[in-house]
């Protein structure tokens, strides 16, 4: 297959991942959020910053995923932990995550087939993620500058993932990377 | 009535079948009855049935705001069966199971009930487990049960994928030889002209709008054709019940909800017995007609809309595809929804309620059409001995008071 | 197959994202053991369970995981309004 | 090969330069690209494509489109095989192989004994026993159903896509395609979808020019247009199935049947599933066939069928044509099959003075015209050969009937709107005396009709709507005025006479006694059928549709439904109106089953949700458990073993030296907050307010209505942080259900939970050797019994791994359930592996894991208890507290009267006898075992095992009673009539004071 395949998988190793719960409102929390990781934690619905190494995705009104590259979650925990006051909540969730990237021209396909969520650029431009239905699991898609996606899902449906996103993408061409 | 045969079609047939007479009569209301049943449905035609047969009450008017059967009775897909696990729902069952095999001949209107035997599957080994309590159960309460084994499985359903490298391999499944399937208007309108022929009053097209109750006892239905005074009304509306007992001002423990079905194009006979998997979510059997009947499941939320969300028939026809690989080429002809009350307990609620000579009869879920001829009989009984049938009695509306359920989650089937 | 706003999220969602949780506004009796076992069982399994509006309360499951309610038409299926957990419906038709 | 004996030499949209070759009930026939199976077989003169299903009568081909009835047929063979399959919807291909479906004998029989067999005949007969009807369902079972369903798994992949779009236009005819242009110049993302191989719709068979150029011209330009705008997706030979709730349709993308029986590559079918913000429904008419004697004969058909062969595929369907119309439309077909030079032989116009355009032409074109007369019988045997008509006064028949010689009847009795998709929405459709035609009800803000499915009769009035349709969709979903940016192309639209209303062609004999007068072709229903019904007091349409099943069939009465209405309607003496149409439901066309389901089969069917470790069971040959969408090791058996001698060797090992097992997919989640505490103890019947830091305390959640729904282990780690456990099958539903009261009811509690089942890889190492294989890889934690005592945790490494380890058992050993980050999980393992092997460290599975739990007398929630016991039910009250300040959910519960009741079932240890049998998991328990049915039932057997360690059978079960009933006999009876003797007794069964845990 010489053609460039439609679709790229890639695997984004080495990084921490830490559940984020608090009150957006309070300057403490995204004080500490700065301070430890470098990123603002996003205030509106839907979206993710990044900073350097860091992205803060947006999962719910009190809730954020926090993702740091070559960290230990366990020390980003502990380092939040001790900046942070008041009624809190972090956890290191690097077990639990696997972060892929998918780009290529027919991303967008792969994407419809697995996804009643809205990925088209008019309505998913970058800088937007979402928490969706994702074939029978779930995962968090987000929108990146280079018309790449981010995807995260959850470890134990890696086997699962994996295998529906090589047959989705089949007729596009995939490539493992 | 006009006794139905082969003799009868070929002499009606000489006279181009121009003779044949109704039914059922298309009475005017009367002002009062002894019982005003509401709801034309299987359950309530059956009820006037055995009223007027066995007890001699014929004083009863059938009020239906639609068409006979329009309910649930015409949208299910027709399994009966009565191996359920508690004993006050396998005696239940088993004495409907029981009216079914003679139906056709009682009623003089074949119902075509056909005892083709009902499998039902297990996938995983807590699923074997509890097949195997419901069978031993069955069988001391003198209800045909066996157990098979997934070789068995295979031997009676050839089509059906028993792989043990599927996602939910079937590994045994119970069956009822007696439990079958039937056509569900023809009970409807057996009943019906049965009823109406010792004089029964069948009024279509008679919408209930009001119940008028004095001093704390029920004095009849107002309808969108007038008052008709009553001693007794008999609800058995499924779909609406609700709806008509905040009409008495009663609140009812059931949630209505949508569940769907769906019919194939027809075919030649490829399934010969009914199938049901709670582990994959399939219910299946092949009508006369060839028609693969499919059961899909309730909606997770409540709903008068007689349709439900497609995801639920994207799911059914998954399990479909799963179980019977073959059926992937076949396709959907129509699917359609019925509404269905559901009691926590997954079982119905039958008899008084606190307001005198005010009767329910409802709550029957996914399962109702297998009870009919039960239910119309012992909700009959009740009615005329003004105390419920000893069938009827675990089934009373103060079990949620006294904590009593039934609890029959796992062999109503159609996951809640 | 619903659309539904969910209002954490802000914008409208497939039904598929989504699960019901049951009639809202059943607040848990506060001090249960003062009730008899009728009032209990009604506070259990007792549902007003209406033909037309219907306020019940359903959760972004696949999405924030956020409860709210929502007062939902179980005859045409309308959404005809979508409220915070706490708060009583708008008037009807505000939607 | 069969010679094309009615192929014209020119014209038509086929491609001469491409000749397929295909067979159809073994003739081998010859047809061109562009064909369907019903053109081609037309083509080649084959007139009976099929025996009807009730009476075996010959049929041939009526329709062109989705109405057709008649021409239903089995593609391919085998597993691949299609049944079912309409001819006018069949693409031709090159080797394509097509079967029509045959008579029975007892379709060939009931065609001779016809008037035996009436409406609803089966409700009156076959009831001389209890038996009989199962002996004759078998002899109708085989008549019914028409093609056979493929005898092995699909060879083809299907698959789903969703879209979201501003518009969605359902139909790619001349009304769709103003409106998708219009839509899209607007800049609205647009979805045209349309069921044809072609788009074009009725713009395919046209021959007047649009706009001064040729109707294929105009839509060549429109097609290019849609193409290179950008945001209009095109969706040829998909067909909008489905309209739901929230505007949400399904259409079905057939993407290979016109290639071949099986794709060859990429999936057969596509189910597209569609959000749209607006609907544009321009979905046509379909031209509604007349109900006269005889009228199912092959060469009856459409007037507009006839044009479309002619037009669209070259194929004239005959040699002398008589139209029957009532109406101007029809009389286009006269004068299309006049320029093709065949001979008209006269066209029967229903109504007394017709004198529009078309009209006109046709007497100018030299045809006959009969005016005021109808076609009341067709003759002929397996064809027609000549129609008898007669003159038609108001309703009635006038004079003697005459004959006329034909080989074809081109019927037009009007068009009845396709609206059979707003129908689905549950908006009723209304009659319309107007437009003679039912036409959708008002389906709300959300959708618009146009074109003919609104009843608007001309091509200019289709255009001119369809675009004033796509900019009124495209303004409400948010983009434009509203108003239209192009004019229409100029049609030239001669004036028209009304329509006559005809339904039932009135014959000589009365109903009942005419030659069979067909309504719906495909189930064999006539008008004496219908008539049958309304007198024996059927009145409802759906009644009538039920007891005759007129509209049951695969093509969900798209051509008879309308004149079986009418015709009730007259039986009944009503208005149309008044008895009104049934439902439509979905599919609009039957939808394959595999494309609804897509690629969620085989091994997608359900995903599998995998531990840490998987690999590493899996290249030890575990034997696997589903456990929810977990894959659990059920046991690892050796070579040769059996599983119960497996079994015995992992019991041993945890009870005597060293075991481990995989224990991740128990669910975890995290609590934080002030607040944990006091949520925990309302959740749970324990207390958790006075558990220390590092300790572990046990806990039953109950339901509302008090039975138990979950147990588990929790820990607290901290001030104000927990880590609960909960069982493997319901840690989502027990996290929806922390959320749910935290969210809902208890929003003032400062408490977070988060999920962390994912994070964690758990090794549970049990068995007297556990502590010194554990000290071996985990030097930071003081193992020892005083430092770290049972039901304890503490935070260190293990294998070099940041690791929390809990000294909680569910095997009644020694035990350290280690935790590490799933990332290490099975790093961790290999290294606890390691570290036993010196000590044969054995693996073990589920199976085991039951027995050494059932040996302890511990409960499996939904094992052992079946979503109605209580706490008590399970001898575990001392796990209640019913003094905390708040109490618990499901405490009042446990006190109605129903749960007080002495004689529920309780939780109960069972000895057989013998000590050799092993009871059956869902074995009933009675006291009398000579007691015939319905036989009191005492109890069930919940759990039972072959205990290794005790050397003896173990069991649990429910009995009545059972607390106070020990020492007493049970007896178990057994499918093979064996009945088992038990003694009831303690659960516990090994180590009662709790000794080896604690070590």
């Amino acid at each position: 297959m010489s053609e460039p395949p439609g679709v790229v998988c890639r695997e984004c190793p080495d990084r921490a991942f830490v559940n984020v719960r608090g009150d957006v409102g309070d300057p403490r929390l995204r004080d500490a959020v700065a301070q430890v990781a470098g990123v603002d934690l996003p205030r509106e619905p839907g979206t993710w910053n990044q900073a350097d190494r860091s992205r803060a995705y947006w999962l719910g009104p009190d809730e954020w995923l926090l993702v740091v590259e070559g960290d230990d979650g366990l020390e980003v925990e502990g380092r939040l932990r001790s900046a942070l006051d008041g009624h809190f909540s972090v956890v290191d969730v690097t077990g639990t995550q696997v972060h892929k990237e998918l780009s290529g021209p027919d991303v967008g396909k792969v994407l419809q087939k697995s996804s009643p969520y809205d990925f088209h650029p008019r309505h998913f431009p970058p800088g937007r993620c979402a928490q969706t239905v994702f074939a029978k699991a779930t995962a968090l898609v987000a929108a990146r500058e280079d018309g790449a996606f981010d995807i995260v899902f959850r470890r134990s449906y890696a086997d699962y993932f994996m295998r529906w996103l090589a047959d989705a993408a089949a007729e596009y061409g995939y490539r493992l990377d | 009535m006009e006794r139905y045969s082969l003799l009868g079609l070929v002499r009606h047939a000489r006279h181009y079948h121009e003779n044949w007479q109704r039914v059922w009569r298309d009475p005017a209301p009367k002002k009062a009855y002894d019982t005003v049943i509401v709801g034309g449905g299987g359950h309530g035609l059956a009820t006037a049935y055995y009223l007027a047969k066995v007890h001699g009450v014929t004083d009863v008017a059938v009020v239906e705001k639609g068409w006979l059967g329009g309910g649930n009775t015409g949208r299910n897909t027709t399994i009966i069966r009565s191996n359920y696990l508690r004993d006050g729902s396998s005696h239940l069952y088993e004495f409907s199971l029981k009216l079914w095999e003679g139906l056709s001949q009682e009623l003089n209107f074949n119902v075509m009930f056909s005892p083709r035997g009902v499998l039902y599957l297990g996938h995983t080994l807590h699923d074997m487990r509890e097949i195997e309590r419901r069978v031993n159960a069955n069988r001391l309460n003198g209800i045909d049960a066996e157990l098979l084994s997934a070789a068995e499985v295979q031997k009676l359903v050839p089509l059906m994928n028993c792989s043990p490298d599927a996602r939910y391999p079937v590994l045994g499944a119970s069956l009822q030889r007696r439990g079958g399937i039937a056509r569900h208007d023809a009970v409807a309108w057996g009943f019906a002209r049965a009823a109406d022929a010792q004089g029964v009053d069948i009024l279509q097209r008679t919408e209930v709008t009001g119940i008028r109750c004095d001093n704390g006892a029920v004095t009849g239905v107002e309808t969108s054709r007038g008052f008709i005074g009553a001693r007794k009304v008999a609800c058995v509306a499924a779909g609406n019940s609700g709806v008509l007992a905040a009409m008495a001002g009663l609140k009812l423990p059931i949630e209505s909800r949508p569940l769907q079905a769906l019919v194939s194009e027809p075919l030649k006979p490829c399934l010969d017995v009914v199938v049901q998997s709670s582990g994959v979510h399939c219910y299946v059997s092949q009508a006369d007609k060839g028609d693969l009947v499919i059961g899909a499941g309730t909606d997770s939320y409540n709903g008068y809309g007689q349709r439900g969300s497609f995801s639920v028939i994207e799911h059914t026809l998954q399990a479909v595809c799963e179980l019977f690989p073959a059926f992937s080429r076949v396709r959907m002809n129509r699917h359609w929804g019925g509404i269905v009350d559901i009691c926590p307990d997954a079982c119905p609620i039958i008899g008084e309620t606190p307001v005198r000579g005010l009767y329910f009869n409802c709550g029957w879920g996914t399962g109702g059409f297998k009870a009919t001829p039960g239910s119309g009989y012992v909700f009959a009984d009740t009615l005329a001995h003004e105390r419920p049938h000893p069938l009827a009695a675990p089934f009373s509306l103060d079990r949620f008071a006294t904590g009593a359920l039934v609890d029959e989650h796992g062999a109503a089937g159609v996951a809640h | 197959m619903f659309r539904i706003h969910c209002p954490h999220c802000r914008e409208a969602r497939s039904e598929e994202e989504f699960s019901y949780a049951g009639e809202a506004h059943i607040p848990r009796p506060v001090d249960p053991s003062s009730l008899s076992d009728s009032e209990w069982g009604e506070y259990l399994h007792t549902r007003t369970n209406p033909r037309g509006p219907h306020r019940e309360m359903w959760v972004h499951t696949a999405g924030c995981r956020r409860y709210f309610n929502v007062l939902r038409d179980t005859v045409s299926y309308k959404i005809l309004a979508v409220y915070p957990v706490g708060e009583m419906p708008p008037e009807q038709g505000e939607a | 090969m069969g010679a094309e004996v009615r192929r014209r030499a020119a014209g038509g949209r086929i491609d001469r330069d491409q000749t397929l070759d295909f067979v159809f009930d073994g003739r081998a026939l010859r047809g061109f690209a562009g064909d369907t199976l019903a053109s081609a077989l037309l083509a080649n003169g084959v007139d009976v494509v099929g025996r009807s299903f009730k009476y075996g009568r010959p049929r041939g081909i009526v329709g062109h489109g989705a109405e057709e009835p008649n021409a239903i047929v089995e593609v391919g063979a085998g597993a691949s095989c299609v049944p079912n399959l309409r001819a006018t919807q069949v693409e031709l291909y090159n080797g394509l192989e097509a079967r029509s479906i045959r008579a029975s004998l007892f379709q060939r029989a009931a065609g001779a004994f016809g008037r035996l067999l009436p409406a609803g005949f089966y409700y009156k007969t076959f009831m001389s026993s209890p038996g009989a009807w199962m002996a004759w369902e078998r002899v109708l079972r085989h008549a019914a159903g028409f093609g056979k369903a493929p005898d092995g798994a699909d060879p083809d992949t299907y698959d789903r896509m969703n879209h979201h779009c501003d518009v969605l236009v359902v139909g790619a005819g001349p009304a769709g395609l103003s409106a998708a242009l219009e839509a899209a110049g607007w800049g609205a993302r647009v979805l045209l979808a349309d069921e044809q191989s072609e788009f074009g719709g009725s713009l395919l068979a046209e021959t007047r020019a649009l706009g001064g150029d040729s109707a294929a011209a105009w839509l060549d330009g429109a097609l290019a247009e849609l193409d290179a705008s950008g945001n209009v997706e095109l969706l040829p030979r998909s067909t909008v199935s489905g309209y739901y709730d929230h505007n949400f349709l399904t259409l079905v993308e057939r993407r290979s049947d016109h290639l071949g029986p099986v794709a060859a590559a990429g999936t057969r079918e596509r189910l597209h599933r569609v959000r749209a913000e607006q609907v544009v429904l321009a979905t046509g008419a379909i031209e509604r066939p007349l109900v006269f004697a005889n009228n199912d004969l092959p060469g009856v058909m459409l007037a507009s069928s006839v044009s479309t062969y002619v037009n669209r595929y070259a194929v004239a369907p005959g040699k002398s044509l008589l139209l029957f119309t009532t109406n101007d439309h029809g009389y286009r077909t006269a004068l299309d099959w006049h320029r093709i030079g065949r001979e008209v032989v006269a066209i029967v116009d229903a109504r007394e003075s017709p004198a529009g355009g078309w009209v006109a032409a046709a007497k100018e074109a030299g045809i006959d015209v009969i005016v005021g007369h109808a076609i009341i019988e067709a003759v002929g045997r397996s064809r027609v050969s000549g129609a008898a008509i007669a003159s038609l006064q108001a309703n009635a028949l006038a004079g003697t009937p005459r004959r006329l010689a034909c080989d074809l009847i081109a019927c037009s009795g009007g068009w009845n709107p396709t609206l059979h998709l707003g129908s689905q929405t549950g908006v009723k459709p209304r009659w319309s005396d107007s437009a003679g035609a039912f036409l959708p009800g008002d389906l709300g803000g959300g959708t618009v009709c146009a074109g003919a499915v609104a009843g608007t009769p001309t091509l200019r009035g289709c255009l001119e709507q369809g675009a004033l349709a796509g900019a009124t969709a495209a303004s409400r979903a948010g983009f434009g005025s509203g108003r239209t940016t192009r004019s229409a192309p100029e049609v030239d639209e001669p004036p028209e006479t009304p329509a006559r209303s005809l339904f039932l062609v009135p014959h000589p004999k009365r109903v009942s006694r005419a030659p069979k007068q067909f309504v719906d072709f495909q189930l064999d229903v006539t008008a004496s059928d219908i008539e049958l019904a309304a007198r024996e007091g059927y009145e409802s349409v759906e009644h009538v549709k039920r007891y005759t099943a007129l509209g049951f069939g695969t093509d969900q009465g798209k051509l008879g439904n309308v004149n079986g209405v009418a015709i009730l309607a007259e039986a009944l003496g009503k208005d149309i109106a008044e008895v009104g149409t049934t439902m439509y439901r979905p599919s609009y066309t039957p939808a394959t089953f595999g494309a609804i389901a897509g690629r969620d089969v085989g091994g997608f069917f359900d995903p599998e949700r995998h531990t840490p470790m998987h690999e590493w069971h899996t290249s030890r040959g575990a034997e696997w458990e589903n456990v929810g969408r977990w894959k659990r090791p059920r046991y690892y058996p050796r070579s040769g073993e059996t599983m119960q001698q497996a079994l015995n060797r992992e019991c041993l090992a945890a009870r005597d030296g060293v075991a481990i097992m995989d224990a991740s997919t128990l669910g975890k989640i995290d609590i934080q907050g002030a607040d944990s505490a006091e949520s925990l103890d309302r959740i749970y019947t324990t207390g958790f307010r006075k558990l220390g830091i590092g300790r572990c305390r046990y806990g039953l959640m109950l339901h509302e209505d008090g039975t138990i729904f979950d147990d588990g282990v929790t820990a607290r780690l901290g001030e104000d942080r927990y880590l609960m456990h909960t069982t493997t099958g319901n840690a989502e539903v027990v996290f929806a259900w922390l959320e749910r009261w935290r969210q809902t009811e208890w929003p003032e509690l400062s408490v977070y939970f988060t999920s962390v089942t994912d994070h964690w890889a758990t090794a549970a190492l049990v068995g007297p050797k556990s502590r010194t294989v554990l000290a071996k890889v985990c030097t930071d934690i003081d193992l020892t019994g005083g430092a770290f005592p049972f039901m304890a945790v503490r935070e260190g490494h293990v294998a070099g791994v940041p690791a929390r380890v809990f000294r909680i058992s569910f095997s009644g050993e020694l035990s350290f359930e280690v935790n590490v980050p799933a990332q290490h999980g099975r790093a961790v393992w290999d290294a606890l592996i390691d570290a036993g092997a010196e000590f044969d460290i054995t693996p073990y599975g589920t199976e085991a894991m039951h027995v050494l739990r059932a040996e302890k007398g511990f409960i499996i929630v939904g094992q052992d208890t079946d979503g109605s016991m209580t706490p008590a039910d399970t001898g575990m009250d001392w796990a209640v507290r019913r003094n905390k300040p708040f109490g618990f959910l499901g405490d009042r519960s446990l006190d109605l009267a129903d749960h007080l009741r002495e004689d529920r079932p309780q939780l109960v240890g069972l000895a057989t006898d013998d000590a050799r049998t092993v009871l059956p998991e869902g074995g009933q328990l009675v006291d009398d075992p000579e007691c015939r049915p319905p036989v009191p039932i005492a109890g069930h057997v919940t759990s039972s095992y072959y205990s290794a360690r005790l050397s003896r059978p173990i069991a649990l079960g429910m009995v009545k009673g059972g607390a106070g009933r020990m020492g007493e006999t049970v007896h178990c009876p057994l499918a093979d009539g064996r009945v088992v003797k038990a003694s009831i007794v303690d659960p516990i069964f090994y180590d009662p004071k709790g000794e080896r845990q604690r070590v």
